[in-house]
């Protein structure tokens, strides 16, 4: 049965308390959920590319194309190794980074566990050959990680897994629709 | 401040009403449907550099060169090498699994030693000291047996009993020792070769040449290379067995034979081409003519068989109006053939002028030992395992037993008598990788690496018609606290203070193929060995031969062995030429979908074995409508299989493709160990074979028996 | 029924069934090639997860006059497939160049229309989760994304290999839409023993399949329904033809 | 008052009802089949369809049957919208609520066997997201999930003329304005179901592969999409007829007059002959057509005693023409032959559907395979009987608290 108290009461009630929980949703919605939805994860590593670069270092000393057309995005522990053998023992923060790969990966040969931050899903072929004529970060399909002396932080989506700047279907499709090139299911799936 | 139930409403209408205009919904629906596509408990595929190694097979008894994609550094799938001549990229089913079954479940993970009847881990070293002992213990009462029909590995093992003072070495009984026993009745030298890719008519007498016998990819890349669709066959080939099974399927003609007629159809086939005009000439020649002429008429062969004179008729007229005619003669399960049928098939090749021609029978000469002390492979093949078994059993057992890559607790005539017979052994060792029915009797099981994971090699598979040497070199660590056997048995001489001269296996190989670089040949690339035997001039041998090896490629020689003392054996055929009686013929099959007894059923190849051969725990045998009428039978029916003193239950299914009177049975199946994609599949039609001696010959033979049915 | 394109590059399959021994090495390199897992019990062939089955076909004669051969059956990938229109979610599509279906995993509702359409059961549903024993995982191939149970499965033609032979001829400089006759070979097309299965681009006349499939011995199964399949078989045996299609008794081949 | 007495207050106007006990007594009893097979489905979700018997080469088994024959149906309730609002058959009135509750159930009872049926459930959006508009089944989620919406919306208002909750003013203004814009919904309805109906049909039709299910057609639509339109406005009255006998038989009162039923009836047994009309030509061009042309003969459509002729027979003649001489004539004056006939045309739907998904599935089109043999297993029979079990609680709880039939009162003073 029905019975009118309190303050909240009524229909004025009803619409302050529709309004309160409309804003309260969209805040919800907007500023929490998404800042909930992803974890943060640094890098096992902090790689500046910056010092890299300025080593002179080109960008396919480390991330070539191989004859059969395969791409060798990340070097491997050796292939780090073989400019960094051995600690340095500076006590900069470059220098104890590079004396912490040397530790842990480069003495143990294990891998760098590094965070991809583009990993397309397993069902998802990409091939940068076929995109050479593409520039990494300018298309925007990269972060412009040359100009960092940090990688940036990655965000993980808590229930997909995926990396956040994973790259959506419909980004590949419209690139792909304007480039005149085909958008059939195989040319990208696997 | 109260609440009421209006404004309750009002605040959920509101949420919800939000809610609606933020990514909640609409994000969680996509995010979810993204979560199903990468559930946690579906594992990802591995990213990586993708590249490719070279090896070959040692679980795959074709010897095949493997093609093995790798990704980080892992090995993932084999394919078959296209630049190796004994599988020019085709592979078995077993080739396939080499990369998949480095992590089976029935895997030997560590040493392990029995105690109080249950297996505990224990270190190599532990192992070491413990077998040593043993072994000083047993001194000249040492014996080994192996299943590696193809590896220098013998020679370490055998060099090593025979430092002992032991010459007990047995190999696993296979088409090449049926081959190499009869052949030496024969007078023949060397590893009898059948050179199927220069004939242009092949007779196969029962060999089940697509599938079991031989380099059976080699044999299979043969037959493709001769009939290529764009064009007419440039061979023919011809059947004769008791089943129309995979190589009955392709070939041009199916002859129905039981396993025990097929001495006397090839002899019938003898009767004709002699009445043509053929003479055989030789040793054994005479009574070879006179047992022929008055035992092997057509019309007898007709009382015998069951054969109708025209069929012989059609053979003998295609293989004499050849031009390259081959008569490969081979057990139609892989194993067990008759010795009868052998020297009746080579008889024929012989007639027909066949030895040592292209196309023709090439037997090899043997190839160079690296190991000092060891034995030679055709003493070794002298000995009889069966009959070894057959002693322990009775009680005739040396002090210790080695088995390498076999298990004859599973895979002989009889199984249950030799399981028995090993189990009498005072201490057993198995250096098996999976855990097979042999293993699970042992004392000791040190597990050898895998094919993947050693060094190891092949050299000249039965069956192929020139020498052919092969590298097995690790792409991998091992993935478990495994060792290559050879490598442990030469610590275990070292240790011993009976040093083999070597290290490691990889030293020896190094020594084996220094030792073949010395011999001649040349590694095939550009020119194949069969071409060679066709008269293509060999290429330059190897500048370094180790290398080639490594990239994978095979070195080959094609040379035949000199025949000085062969003959016919007439004496000899007369007596071993008898039928099997009775009312119907077990004859085994296998395929090798099925694995191999030391490997088990590779798990991949469960979905492969078709529903007429397995079904949850029940094995069906085959038999056609009319052998299934006088059982009174059909599709489905339950029956039993009575022989060698056991029964066995099996299911019945009808296929024409049987000969009346047979009741063909798959090998493979009926594993009492390994793991759940082996153990308790079907039952082991070995169980009910037993072995029957033929006279003269003094071979063991089961390739078909007398059963009874209930 | 939408009609579908007839593409430049039409990849076919051509199985030589006279040369089939029956082997299953087709199989088995499917299965480890596109993450296939192992099935400790595979006896339901109704329910087991294989993109190639080899079928055992028989004349139906008694003995001695029969015959057998046996016929290995991948996805047909239709000219006109009858699964494609019938998928409510285009999970499955028949849109590229080279004329192969696909099947895109994560889109798949699991339906099983596709199932029902398919008169060749070219195409499995996932009955359960994909199970490796511990460790096999490690060989999984990156070619092929591992399927969660409840979605719709068939061969490809290894497509990846497709993807990678284009990546290839770019990195030596070629046309990749213009692959020389070898260098995109299905697993099974690679690995069979007696070379029974040809493949190749039917309008390519360098390439030999576009010869084969000419041959008064080839045909397609079910031809008459007008699937259009991009697989041909082979065989000199008119009985072995004949049931590659059905037939009324006045019918001939 | 106690909990009893008040219960009584709820029962609609002028209506007697079993006593409370016995009630719960009887929904105890079908909650056992609801909880048995909510228990299946949570198994199926949680497990994944390897529990039940479906397999490769059925993939549509009980629950497609079960879908499509509740779906044929339920088909009274837009029939007898458009009848009753659209043709403006007045009579209809006494009969419409009973017809608009049998839809509801039957369509959400489907859907819930849907979400059980596909392999991702989750995924389950991806039909509107990503729709192929080529297939039949796209137009069977959209106008099933739509038409879902027209029935609730017309259930709606008879929940809110329950005695209680009619008496709050806003609810029954609300009530009574959606009773003025009904005729709206049951255009809307009829339209959107008239092409689901066909499209399920269409769905087989399609499958120009499956030479047992494969027909021609008029422009998209095979011939089985009217056919199967047919077939369920023909079954669907029917079906409202035998549930008002039903609750007549359980109840021992009259709900709605004979005459009523017999309306109902003939109407369902008029479409019947209409249908048969349609189905025994398509017959014919199927036997004489599609499977010569696919070089099938009509004997190798049938297999043994599961897949036998029977079914064929049973479907073509015992359950059409039998069903249309008792409806339509005379006959239907006697209860056991309209009741009897009501009964047949229904299960020559069944069986109709059941063939359909079924045997089109198990006959062999490749000349090596072999027929098979489709046995569900428990993980699929308890789902259906929880959606029946759910019908039987929905029909229930209607009939007790809501003012089903107008004609209750008077006929049971």
């Amino acid at each position: 049965m029905e019975k009118k108290s309190g303050k909240a009461g009524g229909v004025g009630g009803f619409i302050l308390l529709f309004l309160v929980g409309l804003v309260g949703s969209l805040i919800v919605g907007w500023v929490v959920f998404p800042s909930l939805l992803f974890s943060q994860k640094t890098q096992p590593i902090r790689f500046s590319h910056t010092v890299h670069a300025e080593q002179g270092m080109e960008c396919e000393q480390c991330h070539y194309l191989t004859e059969d057309g395969q791409f060798m995005g990340l070097p491997s522990t050796e292939s780090c190794a073989d400019c960094h053998p051995d600690e340095t023992g500076e006590d900069t923060p470059n220098g104890k980074e590079i004396d912490k790969f040397v530790n842990e990966y480069g003495k143990t040969g294990a891998q760098v566990p590094w965070l991809v931050y583009q990993y397309q899903p397993d069902n998802v072929f990409f091939s940068h050959s076929a995109h050479q004529g593409f520039q990494c970060t300018d298309s925007g399909c990269h972060p412009p990680v040359e100009t960092m002396d940090a990688p940036p932080v990655y965000e993980e989506n808590r229930i997909t897994g995926y990396s956040k700047q994973t790259m959506k279907m419909w980004q590949c499709e419209r690139c792909h629709a304007q480039m005149g090139t085909s958008n059939a299911c195989y040319v990208c799936h696997k | 401040m109260g609440i009421d139930r209006r404004a309750f409403i009002g605040l959920v209408a509101g949420g919800v009403a939000g809610t609606l205009f933020t990514p909640i919904p609409w994000k969680m629906a996509d995010d979810l449907s993204i979560w199903s596509q990468n559930w946690s408990w579906i594992p990802r595929v591995p990213k990586g550099p993708v590249a490719y190694a070279y090896t070959s097979s040692k679980l795959c008894p074709s010897g095949t060169g493997l093609k093995v994609m790798t990704v980080g550094g892992a090995p993932v799938t084999a394919a078959g090498n296209p630049d190796h001549p004994l599988s020019q990229g085709g592979v078995s089913s077993i080739g396939r699994s080499e990369t998949y079954m480095l992590y089976s479940p029935a895997r030997v993970k560590s040493p392990l030693k029995k105690v109080n009847g249950k297996f505990e881990p224990v270190t190599w070293e532990e192992a070491l000291t413990a077998l040593a002992e043993k072994c000083k213990a047993a001194g000249a009462k040492i014996a080994c047996v192996s299943g590696d029909q193809t590896g220098t590995a013998n020679e370490v093992l055998s060099a090593f009993i025979a430092k002992q003072g032991s010459s007990a070495y047995y190999m696993v009984p296979s088409e090449k020792q049926s081959a190499a026993k009869a052949w030496s009745l024969m007078g023949g030298a060397g590893q009898p070769g059948f050179d199927v890719d220069n004939a242009d008519c092949v007779f196969i007498l029962g060999a089940d040449m697509f599938e079991t016998w031989g380099s059976s990819i080699r044999n299979r890349k043969a037959f493709g290379a001769s009939r290529d669709a764009s064009g007419d066959a440039k061979a023919a080939f011809i059947y004769a067995g008791p089943e129309r099974d995979g190589t009955g399927s392709v070939c041009d003609a199916w002859i129905p034979v039981k396993p025990g007629d097929l001495a006397m159809v090839a002899l019938g086939v003898a009767w004709i081409l002699m009445e043509a005009g053929a003479m055989p000439s030789g040793p054994g020649a005479a009574e070879f003519v006179s047992y022929v002429k008055s035992n092997c008429s057509p019309d007898k062969v007709e009382a015998a068989c069951g054969l109708k004179p025209a069929v012989l008729v059609g053979v003998a007229k295609m293989l004499a109006g050849a031009k390259a005619p081959l008569v490969v003669p081979g057990s139609p399960c892989g194993q067990g053939g008759s010795a009868a049928a052998f020297m009746a098939g080579m008889a024929l090749n012989m007639l027909l002028g066949r030895i040592n021609k292209p196309g023709g029978v090439v037997a090899l000469p043997a190839l160079p030992k690296a190991v000092d002390g060891a034995m030679d492979q055709a003493d070794i093949l002298k000995n009889d395992l069966l009959a070894f078994l057959k002693d322990a059993g009775a009680g005739k057992a040396p002090e210790a037993v080695l088995f390498y890559e076999a298990n004859p607790a599973y895979g002989l005539p009889e199984a249950d008598a030799m399981a028995e017979a090993i189990a009498k052994i005072p201490f057993k060792v198995s250096f098996a990788s999976f855990m097979d029915e042999t293993a699970a009797l042992c004392d000791l099981v040190l597990p050898n690496s895998l094919t993947l994971e050693r060094f190891d090699d092949v050299a000249s598979p039965y069956g192929v018609a020139f020498n052919v040497y092969s590298l097995v070199k690790p792409l991998t660590k091992p993935i478990y606290d495994t060792r290559t056997t050879a490598d442990f048995i030469l610590a275990l001489a070292e240790k011993m203070g009976a040093s083999l001269g070597f290290a490691s296996m990889e030293e020896v190989l190094k020594a084996k193929v220094e030792a073949l670089a010395l011999a001649g040949g040349f590694i095939a690339k550009d020119v194949q060995p069969w071409q060679a035997l066709a008269g293509s001039s060999a290429p330059e041998p190897s500048a370094d031969l180790w290398a080639d090896l490594e990239g994978g490629y095979a070195w080959v020689l094609a040379a035949g062995a000199e025949q000085t003392g062969l003959g016919y054996a007439g004496g000899v055929l007369a007596k071993a030429v008898k039928p099997i009686e009775g009312k119907v013929v077990l004859a085994p099959y296998a395929r090798q979908t099925s694995g191999t007894p030391v490997m088990g059923i590779p798990a991949q190849n469960l979905t492969i074995v078709p529903d007429n051969e397995l079904i949850n725990t029940a094995t069906f045998v085959k038999m056609n409508a009319e052998t299934a009428s006088w059982f009174g039978v059909s599709e489905g029916s339950s029956i039993t299989i009575e022989g060698a003193g056991q029964k066995l239950p099996v299911k019945v299914h009808l296929s024409e493709n049987v000969m009346t009177g047979v009741i063909a049975a798959p090998l493979g199946f009926g594993h009492s160990a390994f793991d759940q994609y082996s153990k308790g599949k079907g039952v082991n039609i070995l169980r009910v074979l037993a072995a029957r001696v033929e006279e003269g010959a003094g071979v063991a033979v089961w390739d078909g028996a007398a059963v009874n049915i209930a | 029924m939408s009609a579908f394109k007839d593409f430049d590059t039409t990849w076919v399959m051509v199985v030589d069934i006279d040369k089939c021994t029956g082997c299953g090495a087709c199989m088995a390199a499917c299965q480890t090639e596109n993450n296939i897992a192992p099935q400790p019990d595979a006896s339901n062939k109704l329910r087991t997860v294989s993109w190639m089955t080899v079928y055992e076909l028989s004349n139906k004669m008694p003995f001695p006059d029969h015959d057998m051969a046996y016929l290995p059956r991948p996805c047909m990938q239709c000219g006109n497939p009858p699964c494609v229109s019938v998928c409510p979610v285009i999970a499955t599509d028949k849109n590229e160049n080279g004329g192969i279906v696909s099947q895109i995993y994560p889109r798949c509702i699991g339906c099983r229309y596709c199932v029902a359409a398919c008169p060749y059961h070219a195409r499995v549903f996932g009955w359960y989760d994909p199970v490796w024993p511990e460790g096999m995982q490690k060989t999984l191939t990156p070619l092929t994304s591992t399927r969660p149970r409840g979605v719709v499965e068939k061969c490809n033609f290894c497509h990846h290999r497709l993807n990678l032979a284009k990546d290839a001829a770019r990195a030596q400089g070629k046309n990749p839409e213009d692959l020389e006759d070898g260098a995109y070979k299905p697993s099974c097309a690679e690995i069979c023993p007696t070379g029974a299965i040809s493949f190749g681009d039917a309008k390519n006349a360098k390439h030999k399949v576009h010869e084969l499939i000419k041959s008064p011995n080839a045909f397609r199964l079910l031809e008459r329904l007008g699937t259009k399949p991009q697989v041909y078989y082979y065989s000199k045996r008119e009985w072995v033809r004949r049931q590659g299609d059905n037939y009324l008794k006045s019918e001939k081949v | 008052m106690g909990f009893v007495e008040m219960e009584k207050d709820w029962y609609p106007e002028g209506a007697e009802r079993c006593s409370l006990g016995k009630f719960i007594l009887w929904l105890a009893f079908l909650g056992l089949f609801f909880l048995w097979g909510l228990y299946a489905a949570v198994i199926i979700l949680w497990k994944g369809l390897g529990v039940t018997g479906l397999d490769n080469y059925f993939g549509f088994g009980l629950w497609i049957t079960f879908d499509l024959a509740v779906i044929a149906l339920g088909a009274g309730a837009f029939f007898t919208g458009l009848l009753r609002y659209i043709i403006r058959i007045d009579e209809l009135q006494n009969i419409i609520n009973l017809s608009v509750i049998k839809g509801f159930i039957c369509y959400s009872g489907a859907m819930l066997v849907l979400t059980l049926d596909i392999g991702q459930p989750i995924r389950a959006w991806f039909g509107y997201w990503h729709p192929n508009v080529h297939s039949m089944l796209t137009e069977v989620i959209f106008c099933i999930t739509c038409y879902l919406t027209v029935l609730i919306i017309e259930f709606i208002p008879l929940v809110l003329e329950q005695k209680q909750i009619y008496k709050i003013p806003f609810l029954h203004n609300l009530a009574h304005n959606m009773h003025v814009v009904m005729p709206l919904f049951a255009g809307i309805g009829a339209f959107l179901s008239t092409f689901h109906q066909g499209s399920l049909g269409g769905m087989y039709g399609v499958m120009f592969a499956r030479p047992y299910a494969f027909r021609e057609g008029f422009f998209i639509w095979p011939w089985t999409f009217f056919l199967f339109v047919l077939s369920a406005i023909s079954s669907g009255p029917c079906l409202t007829v035998l549930i008002a006998g039903f609750i007549e038989k359980l109840s021992g009162r009259k709900m709605t007059t004979y005459r009523i039923k017999s309306l109902m009836a003939k109407i369902g047994g008029s479409m019947l002959l209409l249908y048969m009309v349609f189905k025994y030509m398509d017959t014919w061009a199927w036997i004489n057509g599609i499977l010569p042309k696919a070089g099938l003969t009509f004997d190798q459509m049938f297999y043994g005693m599961v897949y036998g002729k029977w079914l064929f027979f049973t479907e073509l003649v015992l359950c059409i023409p039998v069903p249309v001489i008792f409806l339509l004539t005379p006959l239907r004056r006697k209860p056991v032959f309209m009741y009897l006939g009501a009964i047949l045309a229904c299960a020559g739907v069944v069986i109709n559907r059941y063939v359909f998904t079924v045997q089109s599935l198990a006959q062999p089109v490749l000349p090596f395979t072999k027929w098979e043999i489709y046995a569900p297993n428990w993980a699929e029979w308890a789902p259906s009987f929880m959606i029946l079990a759910y019908g039987f609680i929905i029909m229930s709880l209607s009939y007790r608290y809501l003012p089903i039939f107008p004609q209750e009162k008077k006929l049971n003073k």
